[in-house]
Order: structure tokens, then C-alpha cells, then sequence
């Protein structure tokens, strides 16, 4: 652990005191911390470099446009995408997924068309769906989740069809860490269906080597604030090709071509879809971010990750009373939803709060997936590369101690 | 008591606490001190919307005077659903709608009585204000 | 002047050197610069409070949900609107209109009815329009401009009917500077239709003061990278009874109440409107600018807009071979297009540049004005509160000796 | 002369000029000896996208040579498009498609070569270089 053992130092919110200990920030599920480099790097935009995109032909336009196009190539290279073009810029993986949603139910499907999600996907991943599906009566099918918390792969395959015109699963779960085989996945929707495959990477991509190309999908959407960035800024990767076929859903400036009083024609892909002003100053914070990223390695955030998870395992799920919603596979992400019985979650996470631990409780937006398991609410931990052992033993004794009390 | 009074009484009594987590202790032992609400009145449109757990308020009239029961699924907001009921129960409906003590000011609970929680304590003193208000109208 | 004569110490970008020259920025159409203040409220979020908003029940993510929902109260106070859920925070003004033409026309509009908008619209209030007019077979209907760049008030009249649902108009033209009588044309809509008034408020909320029950429209669009805030955050606000009868157009975490796999019920205004992660630091960002003019007080930016405006008139409009494009009403905004006849305006933009003069060179997004005008693009010059008169005579004497140059 | 010659030919003279408004009047004043455009090619499939004022790009094959005709509505777009056409005619397809040179590096010529103009001198380079592939297939 010898690059992650300095690194809280990179983040100054660890010099913050809670109740009188010191952070033990266990939310990195819901957004990360974020490093002196991105936010840095952020600053000095804003102080001497700041002009709006693209249609400038001034130096600071240009150096704020060359900046902010540059992250598409960091991007490129994150991802091992094809192409620097691929590369879209959104506030957030929840606005990623409206467009897909909208512009694929617009343009590549009809009336009866399927649509496949999972049992445990977050409301970003259902409720644009449900969305569209109402508009244009198109059916939702959601594969189950197995015991273990891993997918049912052969109920995604029997639910495969010609109908099928998109697959949208996590890539990893925001609740149990589930990892769920891509490839095998991609594999089943190839054979099994002319289907495109999305991967919502709002977990996965902050905490793993993605390669779009390797794994074969057709589109990957995350955000920014949970891999180091700032808020406002989320990415769609997508196959070129494809992104050429779609239409854009949101209307405004620099999406266009030429704009008569009676119709408009679009520019090229990327920004045909990045209508109006988009949040130049974040998609560079996000730069900033892959860089921090990339000078770690992500082999050895998944090292880090894979330690913490080990770990966790031995020590969390031991704690007396205590249950734990955690993929049962060899390779999942270090993320514990946990409850107590006769214990109500909310109280669980005030009383560790006290102790200085942050963790969330509720449902993390995957409701459906709660009540399925016959629970309200969860509180849940998840490390990200800040985090250490400490940490994990922190929370055990503060659950103890709270449980105690609550009880 | 008047409402006044006996927001300062119970500030004296979190005070002597010297940190959240011993005012929460105190919170839970009223949460479990308060057994009196029947579980049949657990209905939706007693509930309190917008807590983070389940919060039910049950307001009764008695002797031109209100008074409220109070439960919760989760022992902190049952705790402070029941200091916040006893504050304004045996009160006059006028009284506590004209009441502007602002419990986020005078108490300090920590997390759970920050401005910040979507609705929660709010929603509860929301909740009391609109049975008042009811009651005069 | 005196407020504004050491105004560009609070904004670091001024202590840029350009080409050489000081830096001369009349480009606040396109972006606003931004103050330390902004610049160092969201660096504070980011290192010392950061967490997600709403769902934690721990320190930090209370306090920074505190400030954010706390923005939502200085904006009610900033439009005088009666209540603070009637603010909904979108990513920009052109998310904004999206929203607003996708909700009203799926909610309240049905085939044959019509949308009013102007010939001087900007594209992110033409486009959106466009796009839900083929959807659901709306039609569009441009108000004229008269030769004096103002509204044609009588065209509004005569296209006003019981069909109208919607008018949607520009509060100050990015072009021209024009301000429309708002008041007036509430009047209108009101006495000739049942149709909603829409204000895009893009320009004029940063340069004026806007009262929204005073102006007694329905909705108020606008962006706060143009106001002094950051990027990556704009603002709706509509009328309470308006905003609880419009369904949500974007689906996610945090706009609901419940979630099932077959369908969702929504969280109450603002929430429902504001699916997924917000743009949270960008917010509070935004609520230190509506500070940062609280402070120096609307009608004090009002009067050293006028001033400016007044100046720009008197050396602007006289400088020999150059077309000014800018509103001949008493009252207008701090914004002059351009164009010299044989003199492209890129060129002339490119050789300003080298002056440390920053003007936008293009159509800015009003493509079919140009278009009626009959030129292709023109340079445009947008005062703000930290330039001055010293700022108008540079850029007047850098278009003379350019022009020389490209003649 | 092969591309690298010319480049650094430019490159030596472009070097004189102190500023870049300098280098701006040099290249106005190659748009402005460059009128051998004939107005009738102004044509949209000549046109090279993405540039922010109108640019031209005629090519022509002589002696298994390629050589390039230019214009521009704008003269600074034109003195550049000039430049570059100029650099690449007169060579071989093979040479132009094998090229490496970046231009942005080569040249400082301030906002006008700067990687960020979305499209601009990049897409001059990116048509010529087309053209010569297209050629060679
Ligand atoms: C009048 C007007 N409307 C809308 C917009 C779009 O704003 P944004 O790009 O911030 O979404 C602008 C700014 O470009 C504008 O000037
Ligand atoms: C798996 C998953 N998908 C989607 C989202 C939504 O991301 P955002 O809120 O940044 O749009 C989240 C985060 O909450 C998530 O964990």
C-alpha cells in the first residue's frame, strides 16, 4: 500500500475534525473527495484563464477551448476509446442516461420493444427507462439477482430476444459491489439479440480499468464526482458510428449546423450533443482528475480497492448482528450495504457520525432492489483510494459502540 | 409550562450534555420512555412525510387545549418527535400557531436537527402548526 | 462610478498580461469573468465540506446541503419570487428552456397549438422549441423586429390567439442590447390568450434587476457563468402551482418518493425537477455571485450598465465604416454587434486580440437575425460591471487601427 | 523544395516578426497577392469544413504532382490557407500523406494556429491531406 499510505494529504478535507475525531469518510459511493490538483487546477481556470468555448478568437478563449477539448483526449485514452470524438460531456451520469434513453427509444425503437435492466440498478438506470417505455410503449424487463448478489445470466439470456433493442446494466453495484462479467454479458447480448449494451460505469469506471474496446459494449456513461472531479460533469462514451445514427435530444447553442426560423441542422459528433455552454470548467477539473488517476495507475486503484474490499470482508462481516449485502464473488468492489436488526438505519449513521464516521444510510437509490430483499434502508460503507485499514477497523468499533446504544 | 418555558427547560437539560452523542442517549431514552402510542394508529395520513425514517403525529383536543402522540420506527426521530410533542401538546391551538421559537436555533442537536435535513424536524413542526392552524380555521 | 472604480481587483483574471497589452474583456455576453469570492466559496466546499447533498445524515453532507438549499432562499430573495421551492437549478439556461419546452409541450400542449417566439431569439430559445413542435405538431410563430431593433409589440398582438399556450421571448437581446417592455407584453399575452410567458433571462438577469411578481410572468430561465457564478449551473423558476403541475422530463436519484420496477411517483418542487446528483458546489458558487451583487446592489450594476451603454453609444456608433447593430430604444443593455462592410469579423476579432481586446466574432447564436439582416457574422462587444469607459476607448481605437490593417 | 524545406523557410521568416500582429500582417498580405481564385470554384464540395470564416480548397494533379488553390472570405483565414496550400503543392501525394509535421508546433501564430480553433487550420490540413490519399487509392 505504498503509493496510498501518504495520500490523504492530497486531500484537505482529512484536516477536517467531526464531533472531535477525526474523518473517517466512508461515502465515496455517494461522491468522492477530491484532491488539491483538481481543485487547483479548477481555480486557476476560473483566475486567469476563463472565456467561454469554442467560439472565441481571443487567446483566453482559445486556451480555455484547447483545455477543455484536450480532456476529450485524456478521456480517449482512459477509456482506450477509438477515438477522441466519442467522448460526450454531460452534468452527470443521470443526465447520460436520460439522453441515451431518449435519443435510443427515438430513433431505434418501436412499439413492443424490449428493454433489459437488472433487479439492482440505480433509479438513474430505471427511471428514464420507465420514462420512455410509457412514451412509447416500449417493455422493461429486469434480470434477477441471484442469492449471492451476482446476476442471473441465464435469465438475462432467456429474457434476450429480437425485441430486445437495449441491455442497461451496472457495472458495478452501488450496494453490494457487485461486479458483473461484462464480456459474458456482452457475449450473451451478441448472440442472443441485435441489442446494443450500455454499462452504467458510475461506480466501476472510479475504481477500475475499463477498456470500452476489450469489453466490447456499446456505450458507457459515469460521473466526474465520484472519481476525484467536481460535480456537474458526467461522460457518454460511445461507439462513433452510433453516436453518428442518433439525434440529439437537447436543443440550443454550439449543437448546430445552421439554424433557419423553420428547422436546424446539427454539427458533428461530439457537439451535436453538447447543446448551450456546457461546464467547460468541470470537464477540465475531471482532466485533472484522470490525471491524478493515471499517475496512481489504475492497476493499482484496483489493487488498493481488492485489499480494502479483502479486508472489509474479514472485518465487517464478523461484526455480531450485524447483516451484510456484499457480492458473494471472488472480485467485487469494496462497497458493504449493512443493517441491523431492530436497528433503524438512519440512527445507525447519526450515531457513527459521532464518531466521526461518515456513512449513508437509505435505500442509495435502488429501492426496488431493497424491498425485493424485505428491508427499508441500508447503511452503507464504500472505501475508495483515501481509505486505508484504519478506516475499515474505525467503523467496526463505532458500529459496535452504536449498535450498543441503540439497542 | 408555556411553550417558551419549556423549550428552555429541556435547553438546559441537553446543555448539560457535553457532546451529540450523550444529547442523542438522552433522546433515545425518551424515544423508549414513550410506549404509549397505540401501533394501529401507525396509519399514512397520521405520517409525517419527508423524515428519513417513519414519523407519526396524532393530534387530540382536550379541555380547548392539544395535545399529540407520537411514534417512530427509528429510536432518534421517535426521541425527538417526542420532545417536540410535549413542547407543544397541553398548548392552546392559538398559542402555537403564533408561537415563532425556532427549534433549530435553540436546540443544538447536531445532524439531526440541522437546517439541512430535507424536511425532517421541519416537517415535524410543519405538521403541528397545520393541526393548529385547522383547529382555529 | 465610484462602487465600480477598483472593482477589477476582486477578479484575478485582470492581472493577466495579453499580447502585451492589459487585458480588455468585453465578452461577459458569452462568459462572465468571476470574483475571488465565487472563486474561493466553492474552493472552501471542496476542501473543507464536500459530500452529496440531501441523503446523509452526517456532518458534512448536512452542511453542504445546508448551503445548498440555503441558495434556493437567496435567489427567492434575489427575484423576489414567493417561495423558495419555486427555484429549480438546471446546468444552464439551455437545459433550462429543454426542460421547460419538453414539460409544457408533453403536459399542456396538443396538436395545432402554437408557440410564440421572437426573430432575435437566441438558438437555446429556438431549438428546443423546434424540436417538441415536430414531436407533437406545434407550430411556431417568430414576432418581427422593427428597424429599430425592438419588438413589433403589434405583430405580438395579431399572432396572439386561444391557441397560443406558450410565448417565450428574450429579456435582453445578446445582440442588440434591446430590452422588450416584459410588463407590456405580460399585459398582452395575457388580454389576447391564455398562454404562459417565458422570459429568457440569460442577459438581462446579470445586468438588471428582476422582480418576477412585479413582471407577473409565469417562468424566468438563466445561466451563472454569465452572472458572475460558475459554470455547470443555471435556474428555473416558475410559478409554485405551475411547477406542481408539470411532470418531470429527466428521471434519477433524488426526484422521487418511490420506485417500483414497473413505475415511480415523484418528490414534491423542486426536487422532482432536479433528477440525479445537482450541481451542487456550482450552486452554492452561484449563491456567492447573487451575494456578490446583492452587495454592490442591482440598481447600482442598472446605473453603471446605463453608463456604459450611454458611452458606448457616444464612441461606438461614430467610429467611420462601422455598422453598429445595437438598440435605438431609450433603455437598453451594454451590448454593441458590429460588422465593417469588406471586413470579415473573424479578422477583425483575430487582430482585436492582439490588443488585449477579447470580443466574440460569429453569429452568437442568433443565426437566422444575421441571416434577416443579411450578414454573415458581426463582432460583438458586452460591457459588465468591471469594465469601464477606459475599456470602450481601447476597443475603439483598436477597431480603427485594425480596420486599417484588413482594409 | 520538399515540405520540411518550405516549412522552415516559413518558419525563418515568420521569426522576423516581433508580435503576432506582425505575423497577422504578413499573412494578410499573402491573402492579398493570392487572387488567382477563380470565383465561379467557391464552391460548397471545395469548401473545408469547420473553419469559422468560408475557406476554399482546390486541388490539381500535374506531372504526378499535387498543387493547391485556395480562398477565403476572411484574409487572415485566406494568408493561412495560402501558406498552407503553398507547402503542400508542388509534392508528390505520397510525401503529403507521409508528412508529419505538425503546423501548430511549427508555427507560433498565436489564436489563429492555436490546437483549441475548433476545426480551423487543422481542418485545412486534414482536406489537403484527403485529397492526397484519395489520390494514392
Ligand atoms: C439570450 C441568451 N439565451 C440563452 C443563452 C444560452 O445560455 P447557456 O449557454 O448558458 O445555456 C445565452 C448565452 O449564450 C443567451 O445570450
Ligand atoms: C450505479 C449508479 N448509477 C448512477 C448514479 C447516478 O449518478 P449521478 O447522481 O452522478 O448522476 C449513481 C450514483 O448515485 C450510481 O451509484
Amino acid at each position: 500500500m505504498s503509493k496510498f499510505s501518504e495520500i490523504k494529504k492530497d486531500f484537505p478535507i482529512f484536516e477536517r475534525n467531526i464531533n472531535g475525531n477525526k474523518l473517517t469518510y466512508l461515502d465515496s459511493g455517494a461522491t468522492s473527495q477530491k484532491p488539491n490538483s483538481v481543485i487547483d487546477k479548477m481555480n486557476d481556470i476560473y483566475k486567469f484563464n476563463n472565456a467561454n468555448v469554442h467560439r472565441g478568437t481571443y487567446v483566453l478563449s482559445s486556451e480555455t477551448t484547447q483545455e477543455y477539448e484536450s480532456v476529450r483526449n485524456k478521456l480517449q485514452s482512459f477509456l482506450n476509446a477509438s477515438d477522441s470524438d466519442e467522448i460526450i460531456f454531460t452534468k452527470g451520469t443521470t443526465e447520460a442516461l436520460n439522453f441515451l434513453a431518449n435519443s435510443i427509444a427515438n430513433k431505434l425503437m418501436g412499439e413492443g420493444d424490449e428493454i433489459i435492466l437488472s433487479e439492482i440498478e440505480h433509479h438513474a438506470n430505471i427511471i428514464p427507462w420507465q420514462m420512455v417505455a410509457e412514451k412509447y410503449k416500449l417493455n422493461i424487463n429486469y434480470v434477477k439477482v441471484n442469492d449471492d448478489f451476482s446476476l442471473d445470466l441465464d435469465d438475462l439470456s432467456s429474457k434476450l430476444s429480437s425485441k430486445t433493442k437495449v441491455v442497461s446494466i451496472v457495472g458495478e453495484s452501488n450496494l453490494s459491489g457487485m461486479l458483473p462479467d461484462i464480456k459474458e454479458i456482452n457475449n450473451l447480448v451478441r448472440s442472443n439479440s441485435d441489442s446494443l449494451l450500455i454499462i452504467d460505469g458510475a461506480q466501476l469506471v472510479p475504481h477500475r480499468k475499463v477498456d470500452v474496446q476489450d469489453l466490447g459494449i456499446d456505450f458507457l456513461v459515469f460521473s466526474g464526482h465520484k472519481m476525484l472531479g467536481p460535480t456537474g460533469i458526467g461522460v457518454v462514451w460511445g461507439k462513433k458510428e452510433l453516436l453518428n445514427s442518433l439525434d440529439p435530444v437537447y436543443g440550443g447553442g454550439d449543437m448546430i449546423e445552421e439554424v433557419h426560423y423553420d428547422k436546424a441542422t446539427w454539427a458533428p459528433v461530439p457537439h451535436k450533443f453538447e447543446a448551450g455552454t456546457p461546464p467547460y470548467v468541470e470537464a477540465i477539473g475531471l482532466g485533472a482528475a484522470v490525471d491524478y488517476l493515471g499517475n496512481l495507475g489504475m492497476s493499482e486503484v484496483e489493487k488498493h480497492s481488492d485489499e480494502l474490499r479483502e479486508y472489509g470482508r474479514k472485518v465487517l462481516l464478523d461484526i455480531d448482528g450485524v447483516n451484510v449485502i456484499h457480492s458473494e464473488q471472488d472480485i467485487a468492489g469494496c462497497t458493504f450495504g449493512m443493517y441491523v436488526d431492530g436497528v433503524h438505519a438512519t440512527d445507525l449513521s447519526v450515531m457513527l457520525d459521532t464518531h466521526g464516521v461518515a456513512v449513508r444510510a437509505g435505500h442509495h437509490c435502488v429501492q426496488p432492489f431493497h424491498r425485493k430483499l424485505g428491508i427499508d434502508a441500508t447503511i452503507r460503507s464504500t472505501a475508495y483510494i483515501y481509505n486505508d485499514k484504519e478506516d475499515i477497523d474505525t467503523l467496526k468499533s463505532a458500529i459496535i459502540s452504536s449498535v450498543e446504544m441503540l439497542r | 409550562m408555556s411553550i417558551r418555558e419549556k423549550v428552555d427547560e429541556y435547553k438546559k437539560i441537553l446543555d448539560i450534555f457535553p457532546n451529540d452523542q450523550e444529547k442523542y442517549q438522552y433522546l433515545i431514552e425518551k424515544a423508549k420512555e414513550n410506549n404509549s402510542f397505540p401501533p394501529e394508529l401507525r396509519l399514512d395520513n397520521f405520517k409525517v412525510n419527508g423524515c428519513q425514517s417513519q414519523v407519526w403525529l396524532v393530534p387530540e383536543e382536550k379541555n380547548e387545549k392539544l395535545f399529540f402522540n407520537s411514534d417512530s420506527d427509528a429510536l432518534i426521530s421517535k426521541g425527538l418527535v417526542t420532545l417536540i410533542a410535549s413542547i407543544y401538546s397541553d398548548e392552546k391551538a392559538e398559542d402555537i400557531v403564533t408561537s415563532e421559537i425556532d427549534l433549530m436555533e435553540e436546540f443544538e442537536l447536531g445532524v439531526i436537527l440541522s437546517p439541512a435535513r430535507r424536511n425532517g424536524a421541519y416537517s415535524m413542526l410543519k405538521t403541528i402548526k397545520e393541526y393548529a392552524k385547522n383547529l382555529i380555521a
